[in-house]
């Protein structure tokens, strides 16, 4: 979607920011680019893999063993009913054209891939090929929100809340600010909309956000905090993040949508961010705790890879390192912040890893853009300060938005189907009580 | 007969089985538990957040011995198993009125 | 090995399907395209993945404790034989040429890859990659077979059934569909033959079918039905499948053998057909025993892939659709079917799954095919009915010979070694017994 | 590197070989070749897999249960490390050009790879693409080495020994045979350097070395050999050697740098060598101990890849096969030799397999690059004699060194932070004491 | 001396060791069993085929306890468990002739 | 009442477990143990080097039964579990002083 959004961006004169980061729109239109669609369908295996097995094992070791078989159902729940909800009319929604509207989204005309031929083209690539890389986004986005009320919620609630914010935050939102809407260039916030490369706001922003409403409102586990059981396998932890770590590449550097220097840079700078983060991590927890853990230098990974994820198409190896070394710092000091201090049981850590990296790294992408410190530059017309702002602006419209629809959501899903098992089932693991199986017999 | 029952450190397993065998008593059970005594479970922390574990791991054995041998046994458990430590374990006496080697169904002390 | 089946057909006058399909062949003769090789060579990695590890955790957590290793071990001891065979002569069974044979078999020309250079092109890509890309098939589908007598057989005879399975069963049957040979355009069916994207005859009819003959020779597993302990782990399960999903992007879309639309298509239809189908089995489960599990949905997953796949470079989204709906729902009351009302213990249900799947596919094939469905056309003189007799010819023919074969090839290693471990070997468990290995010692 | 490394060769007028290795070249100069650039970028995608989560799976499911997390943590805290270490000077040492002192080491000159701008080439690929491909090689390399003292050493040792290994043994070594230094052509072997495709010498050689000096100075693990337990979870190890293998592509058919039939052949005799030695392995076990197992098919197989890893840009299918035999058979019979004959606790048998591997497909390469035996050729002037002579000066320079300075840096971490943890924390396991975690809670 | 050994349903182990140190019993040991008795297993459902599962997982909890609290400790166990639904399951009691601290040596009641 | 503590070949529990039940007693407890008696362990061989497994694997039953009901007992838990190789287990019969059925608070033989 960078594309589209850089030719307009060209249009609005931002011609030498663009012409450095996508050499691809040089080649004469309506061209298929076959190097840069191997790319994206090389991107689009890794991003799905992200979610299916990576997150959702990343997730299920951190549980108890009686909920693990839950988690991993909830995202490969979450996985299908994404995908087709996508083919249905998120994509549209999304990537679509408003019309009058769009500024607020992208109609119903691409409801269904109507349209859409096999010859059809997204900028160099095939628009399926970019239709199902997007839609390898939309389906991690509801599963990391999976993090904040596992162990306590209902499995239809899951999947109706799913439905329901991919309709109404995911995809309006990814509108506003890659499919040509209110946030991007030549929207509400001026010539030069939001930079977000690979998702700081529409991922992990809106996920992050809404996962912390969606933990107040569903409320805390049984024995929060002090009965929780530790998680039950890092080792699936481990394996998961891993899987995250690789799968990243694709989710940052396929963000490019080509197969070149701009690709290369952001897979550079999205590896020294992870790797950053995670030894920051390691050492926070080395002098606070008096010894690094397994559990913590894996989330100082997601959390340096979510930080840099909006930066990663704009900034240098220092934005990375810097994205990391941030990224890793204060999502440690916000992690148990948000489950002490306020007592919110976002279970999983999804705002204060996500949510706060995600808004961490937007800003961050502002500044380190700038070629002084490695950047490949601002829009024309644009500077760190001025940036910075439309960046704020960003963060802010996004952040109120997931917030509200979210709490309606819930409220509305609360009613409708109720959010929470019972005490019991809750003590019971969900595993046996509500998917009629257990995680091992060994 | 007796049925001795230890709880005892993991990491002692094999000393107590060395410590046991040296006195000729060629069988024992072993299995995995949970418990707690003076030594009251701990805190593990994950991403700053205290988890408190009640129960800390543990190694049960369970031997069955003649009357003789009981005492004999009781101390060479204790002395392989005994660190000083909080949480060092138990040993547990019970009366054991049979015991039945399945194999041969030889009965009584020669079953063991 | 599309190319040149479009090749042959392009002769037979379909150009302008073909076209549409694959532009790569428009490209001046003899020139390599260097961004669908390396779209075939991530499509390998892929499709390896999906059994190693892939379908070897799918399996493995499906299965007891004490036979889990031994599971692991039929594939991957499957994996490296069938490597090795494919390099001695199997593929120059299926893809050489067989001169007067060819319509059977594909010679011994190519046998240890002779005169095959590396500068040698099959299409535009190097003929070592469609050798690598093709042998990762030839892996995975003796690999599927081992899902019907899991937990008794003797490994002796998986080895020697693998042998003999590749050679008189796939590769013959590969050549006839996809090397030019007599189910092939211009062969025993007429002018158009079987259309077969990606392996629905080739891969899950004929492993399908071989299962189920299998399961029978064989016999049940002691306490079959009722005394059978459930999965020992459906997180390797679940691991599995979301692992044989992302890498089945490569057995689809890299059956393109180009970096393009057609590829881009084919992924589109293979991703909404797994979400479709995962989904339809979730929502029968939850219906008919009240809850919904996740070794249901991953099972409706595979059933999904498996159906899609002959189907998957020939259809559009509707056709990707009705795949899920069909093979979710189909295979969902095929599976029970199978083992209950026939008693047949084909233990991890592959011809429930993979062969009525791949048979349901194969027919879709034929009608979503039409561009009124949103399909990519038929070739040239050949409408949804005539395809639709073309296709079940194929099936016949793949099932029968399957069946035949099979049973022929298991009795004699019934006599030479011995097809079943003992009764108390069995009840001990395979791993101790024959490998010497336990699963975990935790 | 073989690009510039061939620029030199082609200089040196070994034309026939080149070409035929790398049409890449023939590209007019300073073009960004798409195709090969997508390809790199999904090599460096699975290479990193390889260590994160492959090799770590794959040695914590050797260990005991008690301590499976230290040797994930091991990894990934490796990768993070060399990671950014990579980018502040090591890439420089290996790849930059150390004017004077170049025959032993590349300077500085391209620390935070200063001057890399995203458009930056190296042969045809970008230089941040090749800068993340290699530095996967560099966080796999240390990576291999942490068998060799799994169960017993301190987690700061770890962290020391990779940051000083690294800078010491790998970066140098790398640059003299990959770099343009003192092993490549017109070195001090001659006009014909070393030829490692993938890393024989640079990964194999160096690492196995290593492991086996730091097995012998850190010493045996209490209880060696008679007490020590088997692998707690044979079916961890499967999952990460299937890994090895799908992630060994991007390392053997990656080292061409383009997507073309050299690295089709490569990816070819990698796989073929893989297949063939997990067989021979098999076979031998069987043959020895009466039963083939699961974790004896898997070394077998890590043991062909290794072998093949020298020579998979330069043999054919033949050389496939005999490095398959000759590295699973030679190292079948190294591994119990080096811990009983020698009694060094090697733990997971680092020399034995990766080491002695290594020896043998850098040997073998000069044999088998003869067009006689299916190879692809040697330089202009080289005989198999010649390059025999060249390949074991490269192994005896890259061995002695790897072996003085690992023994330098290990005296010198014992007495700056020790190297072993005490008895009673190696019988509690490191996972509790030093990581305050346990694997597993079921 | 007695040894309690009780099997209860693993959602209750909680709830009983409040209960037991409420008792100012302050040690115990646990484990994962597996058992039947009126609750007679259960069946699961996997792709249509039904399995037998004839073990219900339980937890097991062993205390030893001197004579004078062994009654209350019963009862206390008995209410903290009781869900009144089939599969609450059992307590037995056992004699326990010695008792000993591995740590101290002390032996008898003061060793629990 | 009797506590009967058998250590068996874990292939022998469904026996075992049918066995019982055709006596009519209706309840058991079961556990997974390693323990070593004749059967001395044994070794593993992976890589070409030797593990020693000291501990092998076996199921640990535990059933309460009344008095009368004990012979028998444990003659049929023979019977069922014995294959007459080494390593085919062993029962140990305990005195079991009360039995509560927690669900009812019944106790005595008929809580079984
Ligand atoms: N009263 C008891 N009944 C049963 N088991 C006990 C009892 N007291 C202690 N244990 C077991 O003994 C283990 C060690 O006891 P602990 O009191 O920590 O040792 P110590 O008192 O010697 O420090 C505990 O983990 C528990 O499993
Ligand atoms: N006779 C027995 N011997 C040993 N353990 C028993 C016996 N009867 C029951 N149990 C244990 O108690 C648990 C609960 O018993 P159950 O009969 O289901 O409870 P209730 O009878 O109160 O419904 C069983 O799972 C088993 O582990
Ligand atoms: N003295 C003993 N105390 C406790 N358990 C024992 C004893 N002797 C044997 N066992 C248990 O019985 C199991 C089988 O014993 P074993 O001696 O191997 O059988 P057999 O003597 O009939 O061959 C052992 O694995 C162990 O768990």
């Amino acid at each position: 979607m960078r594309t589209t959004r850089l030719a307009t961006a060209i249009a609005a004169g931002a011609a030498a920011f663009v012409l450095s980061a996508t050499p691809a729109v040089a080649q004469e239109a309506g061209a298929l680019n076959g190097a840069n669609t191997a790319w994206i369908l090389t991107s689009t295996a890794l991003v799905l893999f992200m979610t299916l097995p990576g997150l959702a094992l990343f997730y299920g070791g951190l549980v108890h063993t009686r909920n693990v078989l839950s988690v991993l159902m909830h995202c490969f729940a979450i996985a299908c009913l994404a995908s087709v909800l996508w083919l249905v009319f998120l994509y549209s929604i999304a990537f679509g054209d408003g019309g009058g509207a769009n500024a607020l989204f992208g109609g119903f005309d691409k409801a269904f891939l109507a349209g859409v031929s096999v010859d059809a083209l997204w900028g160099d690539i095939p628009e399926t090929v970019f239709f199902m890389f997007q839609m390898t986004f939309a389906i991690i986005t509801p599963a990391l929100i999976v993090g904040a009320f596992v162990e306590r919620i209902r499995f239809l609630a899951v999947l109706w809340f799913c439905a329901l914010w991919l309709t109404f935050v995911y995809a309006p939102v990814a509108h506003w600010i890659w499919g040509g809407g209110a946030l991007s260039d030549g929207g509400w916030l001026g010539g030069n909309g939001v930079r977000d490369f690979a998702g700081g706001i529409v991922v992990h922003v809106t996920a992050g956000v809404s996962a912390l409403v969606a933990a107040m409102v569903i409320g805390q586990r049984q024995g929060f905090p002090g009965e929780i059981t530790p998680p039950h396998s890092p080792v699936l932890t481990m394996m998961g993040a891993a899987m995250l770590w690789v799968g990243w590449f694709g989710f940052n550097a396929g963000s490019a949508l080509t197969s070149d220097g701009n690709a290369g840079m952001a897979m550079t700078v999205t590896h020294i961010s992870a790797a950053t983060a995670s030894l920051t991590w390691m050492a926070l927890e080395w002098l606070r705790y008096g010894r690094a853990s397994l559990v913590g230098i894996v989330t100082g990974m997601v959390a340096g890879l979510a930080t840099v994820t909006p930066a990663s198409g704009f900034v240098g190896p220092l934005g990375g390192l810097v994205c990391g070394l941030a990224g890793g710092g204060i999502c440690f000091f916000a992690t148990p912040w948000i489950k002490h201090r306020l007592g919110i049981d976002d279970s999983l850590d999804v705002f204060a890893v996500h949510g706060v990296g995600g808004m961490t790294g937007t800003l961050l992408t502002a500044v380190f853009a700038a070629p002084a410190l490695g950047g490949l530059g601002h829009a024309a017309g644009a500077t760190v300060g001025s940036q910075l702002l439309v960046q704020l602006g960003g963060i802010v419209v996004a952040a109120v938005w997931s917030a509200l629809v979210t709490l309606v959501i819930l409220k509305l899903i609360a009613v409708a189907v109720g959010l929470r098992v019972s005490p019991e089932v809750e003590i019971e693991g969900l595993d046996i009580t509500t998917h009629g199986e257990r995680g091992y017999s060994l | 007969m007796k049925l001795l029952i230890a709880v005892i450190k993991p990491s002692k397993l094999d000393e107590v089985r060395e410590a046991l065998t040296s006195l000729g008593i060629e069988g024992m059970t072993a299995s995995e538990v949970k418990g707690y005594g003076r030594q009251k479970g701990h805190k593990e922390i994950y991403r700053g957040s205290e988890y408190t574990v009640h129960f800390v791991p543990k190694i049960k054995i369970e031997v069955a011995v003649s009357d003789e041998l009981a005492e004999r046994a009781v101390q060479s458990i204790q002395d392989a198993s005994r660190t000083g430590q909080i949480g060092d374990g138990k040993i547990f006496v019970l009366p054991l009125e049979e015991a039945v080697r399945i194999r041969t169904g030889e009965s009584g002390a020669e079953a063991l």
